[in-house]
């Protein structure tokens, strides 16, 4: 009792002034920066000019903070990172190859978002998500034309959130920045013009479970608080190289960050979530989160286990290995029988979990890069494929019943051809990006002793292949439906942003080398 | 030209470069797309003439070279040189092809068949800029893959070619060709995917041994062989035995070795006749080719100890695919099993671990190349006249199409290796060779040669010999085009059946240092003839 | 004559004597340079005919003669040269280029001339030139006399190439092409089912036994590393007995398919669907004989091989026998006279089998064959050319009025066959049931009572052939049973001169061959360098065989004359005992094919086609409804309830907890 | 008194509120578990901060009620959408989408 009593007197005068690097921290701050700034335009800006401001600034800050980014790399480069904001962020290599990254893929997913000319009514977002479906105000709204422009500002939370996850060199930043990334998206799942049923449903899963998952993450961190008395990941490191008593709290802390961390890449067990939101959230967020938060979820997993635990590789290995293989076998065997498009693209995204966690079991430095280059790959690719999914309509909207695909390649080879590239990268097809990364992660995890894990990835690499080629017979060597869909023209902007996807795709699948260089310089972690 | 110019790389590139042509010429011109593509199969062959000038037979293994880091990290190097096997390989695709071109003129022109087998839209046919740009990239990447000296370059474009493939038999076959198309993908993916384990593992064994400097490990084949050589790189037997039979898996599936053949069969009946022969005689031998240079060179201790499994297979396969050859109905059937029978002649040859064998057996890859695309090239005449592949539906054709007959049984006496025409010498050889080592399973190879009798002339007999059948009357005989795809197939076929001495100059010091890598010599004679001074032969050699 | 060389000896090694019997020989030079000539001519004939296509319709057929007479011109050439030269020079090596050479895999495409391959080349090109002479009439009415002609050509050159190479591949290829050349030949009435299947039998069987050439070529390839015939054949070839047996037996089942000898004999009879003149030249003079060169090319090999020579002996006297049994029973000339080709083939096996004592014969016999079988062949031929393509032997009757050149030649003929004294056959085949008897010992014995039985049986069957067709009662003047409508009288009339002219000239030498021959004992002098020559060991005398020989024949003359002359030969033929009914069946011969190897193949092939799809496919297939099952059953995990999800989540936690806490303590 | 006591407590509401959330069917009531589970978490880091004589679990306890609050303004607000459109807040009820 005392003790308590004397620490608070202590604190009084010892505890100084934290310094923050704002220079630093300048990617995420100006991202947070803007979202406020969009939170001010949606106050003050007059309805009509809402739209282009919002993307002003959305696409004029996240420009600058990637610009920001390339200006901190040279001082990481000679000093191989630091740690910044009094230790809870750190800004290295890792961090700044993600937060290129995702700013990279936060401006393709707005691009996305801002799409106006392939809905009737506007964009794809509910026009007043607080009305009810098929309520009088409902119609009211779309009669008056509103249009939704929240989801900028919410984005750029999300962005924010995900720029500081796998930068956060402590639990409790990493606990935070997994909140203000999530709160965000469970809204953004809920936006649906079209099935707002459906896009209701899926915010409600996904906040619930995503509260859910976030409450273990934290009782995991607050075990390893106990276990170390920090929750620095340095300091986590230090703890566990020298005690040896009370390891239950170490162990069974890790695990439940592990859980928390594994439900964002959408790992098995902790997956049940991602096939129901992909489906239900509008397409150019499904796009965002399954890109954007897979890269974060991964950055995050890295650090913490390439920082906190690496003198832990012998406890996490085998369950993290038995976590990697179930998440390939059931992400590659369900998705055999779907016949969603975006359903199956979230079943895909969980076979790639488990080959991405192959690579970053691997726990040394290709390892590292290799994860992080995977990331690259897979964020465009996917992206650039729900880009395609807005493209496909009918009368209902999106057409993603797999069926209604029929014939696509006949009546428009060019978004069919696209597709069939991005799926062609999914599969791991050399000269395509998928393959790139494939390669990269399993000559790391081979390289790791992590033999067995490449089998089964090579297997279920073959078992996804079956899907994926299912889609493209379908949409090549089937009659076109006298019913089928219509492939809508786009604006520049999606057009822009599949345009990415497929560039990437591609020079990453012949020319990875610029790229693999620069994950691999990327890949030191600074403890 | 400088002693430097980059002739493979720009073999690979100018049907690359092709293939982009094609597509970019406008979309209703229709016969500047085909004239395109032929112009640039024909600079192809050019080309491949001159490498084939430039290369010596008695020099250096690997000629031409060329080593350009292309991705460091994997310690992936643009490598590309050939040597007597490659370069023979590389000139029966860069030959075969404008003879393809040519034969599939109008094979994308017509409507598609629908699932049902009606036909489907006229008014929508397919895109022949697509199909000729995609036999042009198939092209590209079988160029490179002959040529490639390091592994993942070769597994790159050996598993890239699939995605074409797949297109071209999908897209422009029979009523079947989506079930077909599937097939030939998903086996041959399967079969890539364990290969692409295997090379992964080799890696890292690489890496073991420092064979990349610097801790890394390397993809330079002849860098890896020299190491296995010298035992610089001492993998251990179990996971050499891995490693053999995952590439080995993956070229026994595309080759195809009995039992991973049942793709073929589908694949070769619903494609085209031109597609058809592209996977039989180019897409597949370069499952046969990198046994050869991959397998052996490689893991020569594996392959030693499962040389009798392979050779048993193979034999399984000559007489499996030729008794099946014999029960078809199908016209295009029957031929892809005869192919899997020659493909069991062609893995035996490799497998005996001979001269005779592997010379054998890489000429054997040529002589299969232009007969069965005389084959099935003139079946497929005369199907698409007929409008059907049933043979039954046929009979008596040579009595109105005596030059479709007469060419029909030239390719067919080929396919049953008739001496005097070039499958012969490679099958005596394959022959002999196996049965220099294994005399049981030379002795059943051969009974293949009855068999093949059996289902060639049943298969003649059938379609062209008896009295004119209903429907079989309105045949036309071949037209000029038709005859100029089939005549320089039918004089290779005999150029070579008489005089194969080129070929194999250029191919046996390749198989010699194959041999020497594996530790292998052939059996040597068990009484060789005593040479008495007195009796000098005179005549025995030269 | 008296020469005496070294024969067989018996025991496990051959013992190589220096400068030993063997096969030497000397680079072609001079006239011998040509010698490639008598190949390519036929060759060029077949190359320009069959690519020149209809333009060459016109004058095709000249130019087949032309070219098959000019090689003929070439071969005499090459044998006055060969005359001329000394014992020691007459063999002759012609390098071409080299074919194919693999290691010590050296294979030349090279010529090799000696007496044994000039009497071939005599032989064919002669035969060959008359029958293309014949074949310009016989062949007229034919649309497709230009392919006809080309195939001739191509025969020649086959033919000529097989008796020519200088070493067993090179021989191989020669072997299959005629091959090749008979299929194309029987099977050139391709619109006749019939032929069209009669020629892929004969192809099949003959592949079979291209399977013992082959793997003869294999052994002797793996024991001396060489196949060339000089180095093989020099008699330096040393290796166990059972490696010499082994080959021997291959080499054996080689000439068993062509030469239609037991047990793949069975292809012959059905070969007489193709036109006449070939079955003349291809399947009664050369090609046939064909197992006959190879064994007696062989002699080096076989004289090495007591019990593979024995097995020849049993070969050829089973087919002796069978064929006479078959052609006592035929009513189509043509198939009668195939039986009867196969038993004369069997007498050459059965000799060429004696080893030295017999070799010389079994040629001796081959070429006397050659005049008389193609010369009655060729009257077959005019017969059937004068009745309507009829080859029912019921069916004839007293044509010797209508045609009587015809009726003379093969008179001739037929007494040339039958060993009629003086006649050629009587001196080939004499010699042969000598030879058999010279054998010494109880096979000796066998063999010569075989012989002499089959003599008799040839008299028998061929004076059945001869009293059917050219006496008798004209019943052909009569419809027959059953006969269509429109049937009409046939009009037997005499060929045309280019017909009868070949016939006349074979009908010379089927009179005088065999006296020349037998003069000083030329034949037996010409050949002894090659093959080699004893006498054996006679336990009759000469004089002693040929009465018992004359005896036979005028039996079976006899026996056919009471039948067949005396009485009326029925229209139908009766029911007869079941020794005929199986003789007309082949002694059942198709059956035994169909049931041994036809439907047991039949059978497996069907077995295999389901099991391709069911067995390999279905596994695939089954594996991957396995998974796609799986994946319809483990989808079902996904119930869309949120509850459920949390709870996959808290189990997996516990698992995550559970497997971390297991790591550490295991 | 023994602080691991408290962790006991802290892990047992941290059960309470996990078997809330699998077992409740109303969102507000699952809802509510969640933070249950967070305030059981809280109370462990507040005992462990006592334990190594540190501020951090304290502070961290704060932050987590104001993430904890942040998280109840997005959470009610989905549920109310979702109301408003089902009339119901049950869980099982919003399962449209599965397999």
């Amino acid at each position: 009792m005392s003790s308590g009593l004397q620490l608070a007197a202590d604190a009084a005068d010892k505890v100084p002034a934290p310094s923050i690097e704002y220079g630093k921290l300048s990617p995420m701050l100006i991202v947070f920066g803007i979202a406020v700034a969009g939170v001010l335009v949606e106050a003050f800006v007059p309805r009509k000019a809402r739209y282009v401001t919002h993307l002003v600034v959305a696409l004029g800050g996240m420009a600058a903070a990637f610009g920001a980014v390339l200006a901190l790399i040279p001082g990481v480069k000679d000093s191989g990172g630091e740690i910044a904001a009094v230790g809870a962020v750190a800004v290295d290599g890792p961090t700044l190859f993600l937060q290129g990254t995702l700013l990279l893929l936060g401006i393709v997913s707005v691009l996305l978002m801002a799409e106006r000319k392939l809905e009737p009514g506007g964009d794809a977002f509910a026009p007043q998500a607080a009305a009810a479906p098929g309520s009088a105000q409902e119609k009211e709204a779309a009669a008056a034309g509103l249009r939704q422009t929240e989801v900028y500002p919410l984005a750029m939370f999300a962005l924010g959130g995900m720029l500081l996850f796998p930068a956060a060199n402590d639990l409790l930043t990493l606990f935070v920045a997994l909140e203000v990334m999530s709160l965000p998206l469970y809204l953004l799942c809920g936006l649906a013009r079209r099935r707002r049923l459906l896009s209701q449903e899926a915010a409600l899963k996904y906040f619930l479970l995503g509260a859910f998952s976030s409450a273990f993450f934290l009782f995991g961190v607050a075990l390893l608080y106990g276990y170390s008395g920090s929750v620095r990941l340095d300091r986590i490191a230090v703890a566990t190289g020298g005690a040896m008593d009370n390891d239950a709290l170490l162990l069974i802390g890790l695990a439940m960050v592990a859980v928390g961390l594994l439900f964002k890449v959408g790992a098995v067990p902790f997956h049940s979530w991602t096939p129901d939101v992909y489906q239900g959230a509008p397409t150019p967020i499904t796009g965002f989160m399954a890109s954007a938060t897979k890269v974060a979820a991964f950055g995050a997993l890295l650090r913490f286990f390439y920082v906190a635990l690496p003198g832990m590789k012998w406890d996490w290995r085998p369950m993290m290995t038995g976590v990697a293989i179930v998440t390939m076998v059931v992400g590659a065997v369900i998705a055999i029988t779907q016949t969603d498009v975006k359903r199956m693209l979230a079943y895909s995204s969980i076979a790639h979990a488990g080959f991405i966690l192959t690579g970053m079991i691997a726990a040394n430095e290709a390892g590292a890069s290799s994860t992080l280059f995977y990331l690259v790959a897979y964020g465009f690719v996917t992206l650039g494929a729900f880009a395609v999914v807005t493209l496909v309509r009918d009368a209902g909207g999106e057409a993603t019943h797999l069926s209604r695909w029929a014939g696509l390649g006949r009546r428009s080879p060019l978004v069919a051809g696209v597709f069939a590239v991005f799926l062609l990268a999914f599969a791991g097809i050399p000269l395509t990006s998928g393959f790139s990364g494939k390669f990269a992660v399993f000559q790391a995890a081979a390289d790791g002793g992590a033999g067995s894990l490449v089998i089964v990835g090579v297997l279920c690499s073959a078992i996804a292949a079956f899907f994926y080629v299912r889609v493209i017979v379908l949409m090549f060597f089937s009659e076109p439906r006298a019913d089928g869909p219509t492939v809508v023209v786009p604006s520049v902007m999606t057009t822009a942003a599949i345009a990415l996807g497929v560039t990437v795709t591609v020079v990453l699948g012949i020319v990875p080398q610029p790229v693999l260089d620069l994950a691999d310089k990327a890949a030191l972690f600074v403890h | 030209m400088s002693g430097n110019f980059p002739w493979l790389t720009v073999l690979a590139a100018v049907p690359f470069a092709g293939a982009l042509l094609v597509a970019a010429v406008p979309a209703g011109k229709r016969a500047l797309a085909k004239n395109v593509a032929l112009l640039v199969t024909l600079v192809e062959l050019a080309l491949a003439i001159a490498v084939t000038v430039k290369f010596s037979p008695n020099g250096d293994r690997f000629q031409l070279t060329e080593n350009h880091t292309w991705i460091k990290q994997f310690g992936v190097h643009w490598a590309l040189g050939v040597d007597g096997i490659g370069v023979v390989l590389i000139l029966l695709t860069a030959v075969l092809m404008p003879v393809l071109v040519l034969a599939s003129w109008n094979d994308a022109d017509a409507p598609q068949v629908r699932m049902d087998g009606t036909v489907g839209d006229t008014a929508a046919p397919r895109s022949t800029h697509a199909f000729f740009a995609l036999m042009l990239a198939v092209e590209a990447m079988v160029v490179v893959s002959f040529a490639a000296t390091d592994i993942f370059v070769f597994y790159v474009f050996f598993e890239a070619m699939l995605i074409p493939m797949y297109f071209l038999i999908g897209g422009f076959g029979g009523a079947q060709r989506s079930y077909a198309a599937v097939k030939f993908l998903l086996y041959n993916l399967l079969g890539g995917l364990v290969m692409l384990a295997a090379v992964v593992a080799l890696y890292v064994a690489t890496a073991d041994a420092d064979l990349g400097g610097a801790g890394q490990g390397t993809f330079d084949l002849m860098r890896i062989t020299q190491a296995v050589g010298t035992g610089e790189l001492n993998l251990n037997p179990t996971a050499e035995k891995a490693m053999f039979l995952g590439f080995m898996f993956a070229f026994a599936v595309k080759a195809p070795l009995w039992p991973f053949h049942t793709w073929l069969p589908d694949t070769m009946t619903e494609a085209t006749p031109g597609i058809a022969v592209l996977v039989t005689a180019m897409v597949d031998k370069v499952g046969t080719f990198a046994m050869l240079r991959y397998c052996l060179a490689l893991f020569p201790n594996a392959s030693k100890t499962f040389a009798p499994l392979v050779v048993t297979l193979a034999i399984i396969g000559i007489i499996y695919g030729a008794l099946l050859a014999v029960g078809q109905t199908d016209i295009k059937r029957l031929i892809a099993y005869t192919s899997i029978s020659h493909f069991g002649f062609i893995i035996v040859g490799i497998f005996a671990l001979t001269s005779q064998g592997q010379s054998g057996a890489t000429l054997y890859m040529v002589n299969h190349g232009f007969s069965t695309a005389a084959l099935l090239l003139v079946a497929g005449f005369l199907i698409s006249r007929r409008g059907s592949k049933t043979i039954a539906d046929f009979g008596g054709v040579q009595k109105v199409a005596p030059l479709l007959a007469g060419t029909f049984l030239v390719a067919g006496l080929a396919t049953l290796s008739l001496p005097g025409l070039a499958p012969f010498v490679s099958e005596f050889l394959v022959l002999v060779g196996t049965f220099s080592r294994y005399q049981a399973a030379g002795i059943v190879a051969t009974f293949g040669i009855i068999l093949a009798a059996l289902y060639v002339l049943v298969l003649y007999q059938r379609t062209m010999t008896g009295p004119v059948k209903a429907g079989v009357e309105k045949i036309r005989d071949l037209n000029v085009r038709e005859l100029v795809v089939v005549a320089p197939l039918i004089a290779l076929l005999l150029v070579l059946g008489v005089y194969p001495k080129p070929v194999l100059d250029v191919v046996n010091p390749a198989v010699d240092d194959t041999l020497s890598q594996v530790e292998k010599t052939d059996p040597a004679p068990s009484h060789p003839i005593e040479q008495v001074a007195a009796v000098t032969p005179l005549g025995g050699n030269k | 004559m008296t020469q005496t060389l070294v024969s067989a000896a018996s025991g496990a090694l051959l013992a190589t004597g220096e400068g030993g019997p063997g096969l030497h020989s000397v680079p072609a030079t001079g006239v011998f340079d040509a010698t490639w000539l008598v190949i390519a001519l036929p060759l060029l004939g077949a190359a320009v005919l069959l690519l020149g296509g209809r333009r060459t319709n016109r004058f095709g057929h000249w130019l087949g003669t032309l070219l098959a007479v000019g090689s003929f011109f070439v071969g005499l050439a090459l044998f006055s040269a060969m005359l001329d030269a000394s014992d020691a020079d007459r063999s002759v090596n012609q390098h071409l280029w080299d074919w194919v050479s693999v290691g010590s895999f050296q294979a030349e495409v090279g010529l090799h001339l000696d007496q044994l391959s000039m009497v071939f080349v005599l032989l064919i090109t002669g035969v060959g030139s008359l029958i293309h002479i014949y074949s310009i009439g016989y062949m007229e009415h034919d649309e497709n006399r230009r392919r006809f002609f080309a195939y001739l050509n191509l025969f020649l050159a086959s033919m000529l190439l097989l008796v020519l190479a200088n070493n067993y591949l090179l021989l191989y290829v020669g072997w299959e092409g005629v091959g090749l050349a008979s299929y194309l030949l029987i099977g050139f009435w391709q619109h006749k089912p019939s032929a069209a299947t009669a020629a892929k039998k004969a192809f099949l069987m003959n592949r079979v036994g291209d399977l013992g050439l082959a793997v003869a070529i294999f052994l002797m390839f793996t024991t001396f590393g060489t196949f060339s015939f000089d180095q093989v054949l020099s008699g330096n070839a040393q290796a166990s007995g059972g490696t010499f047996t082994g080959i021997d037996l291959m080499l054996l089942l080689a000439a068993c398919g062509k030469s239609a000898q037991f047990p793949l004999q069975a292809w012959l009879g059905d070969a007489m669907e193709g036109p006449t003149p070939v079955s003349a030249l291809i399947h009664a003079a050369t090609m046939v004989t064909a197992g006959v060169y190879l064994i007696t090319r062989s002699a080096e090999l076989f004289n090495a091989s007591p019990d593979a020579q024995l097995v020849v002996t049993i070969v050829g006297a089973i087919t002796v026998l069978f064929g006479a049994i078959v052609g006592c029973a035929k009513d189509d000339i043509k198939k009668a006279l195939a039986a009867s080709t196969m038993s004369q083939i069997g007498y050459m096996i059965l000799a060429a089998g004696l080893g030295p004592i017999g070799y010389a014969f079994a040629i001796m016999h081959l070429v006397t064959h050659g005049f008389f079988k193609a010369g009655l062949f060729l009257g077959a031929g005019s017969v059937m050319h004068g009745m309507n393509d009829e080859v029912d032997m019921r069916r004839y009757g007293g044509l010797r009025k209508y045609m009587p050149i015809t009726f003379v030649t093969f008179g001739l003929g037929y007494l040339a066959i039958i060993g009629f004294p003086l006649l050629s056959g009587y001196f080939s085949k004499d010699k042969i049931i000598e030879a058999a008897f010279a054998k010494g010992g109880t096979s000796g014995y066998v063999l010569g009572s075989v012989t002499l039985v089959a003599a008799g049986l040839t008299a028998y069957y061929m004076t059945r052939v001869m009293l059917m067709t050219f006496f008798g009662r004209e019943r052909w003047k009569e419809a027959p049973v059953g006969a269509p409508a429109d049937w009409h009288e046939p009009h037997p009339h005499e060929s045309p001169k280019s017909m009868t002219l070949p016939m006349i000239v074979l009908a010379f030498g089927s009179v005088f061959a065999g006296g020349l021959f037998v003069l000083h004992d030329s034949f037996v002098n010409w050949l002894t360098p090659v093959t080699g020559f004893s006498e054996g060991d006679s336990p009759f005398s000469e004089y002693a065989v040929t009465g018992m020989a004359v005896a036979m024949v005028a039996l079976g003359a006899l026996v056919a004359y009471v039948q067949y002359a005396r009485r009326e030969v029925p229209a139908v033929a009766p029911q007869g005992s079941f020794i005929t009914v199986a003789a007309r069946k082949d002694l059942y011969q198709d059956a035994v094919n169909e049931g041994l190897v036809m439907r047991p193949g039949q059978y497996l092939t069907r077995m295999l086609v389901w099991l391709d799809l069911r067995g390999i496919d279905g596994f695939v297939g089954g594996l991957a409804a396995f998974i796609g099952g799986t994946s319809s059953r483990v989808r079902k995990v996904q119930t869309g309830f949120a509850r459920s999800y949390a709870l996959s989540m808290f189990g997996g936690t516990a698992l995550v907890v559970a497997a971390t806490l297991m790591a550490r303590m295991a | 008194m023994n602080p691991a006591n408290y962790l006991y407590l802290a892990a047992l509401l941290f059960t309470v509120g996990a078997a809330g959330v699998l077992l409740r069917r109303n969102a507000i009531v699952v809802f509510m578990c969640v933070e249950l589970m967070l305030n059981a978490t809280n109370l462990a880091f507040v005992t462990f901060a006592r334990m190594h004589g540190n501020y951090d679990g304290q502070v961290i306890a704060f932050f987590t009620m104001v993430v904890a609050a942040a998280e109840v303004v997005v959470g009610l607000s989905i549920i109310i959408a979702i109301f408003r459109s089902r009339r119901t807040a049950s869980v099982d009820d919003a399962n449209l989408m599965k397999w």
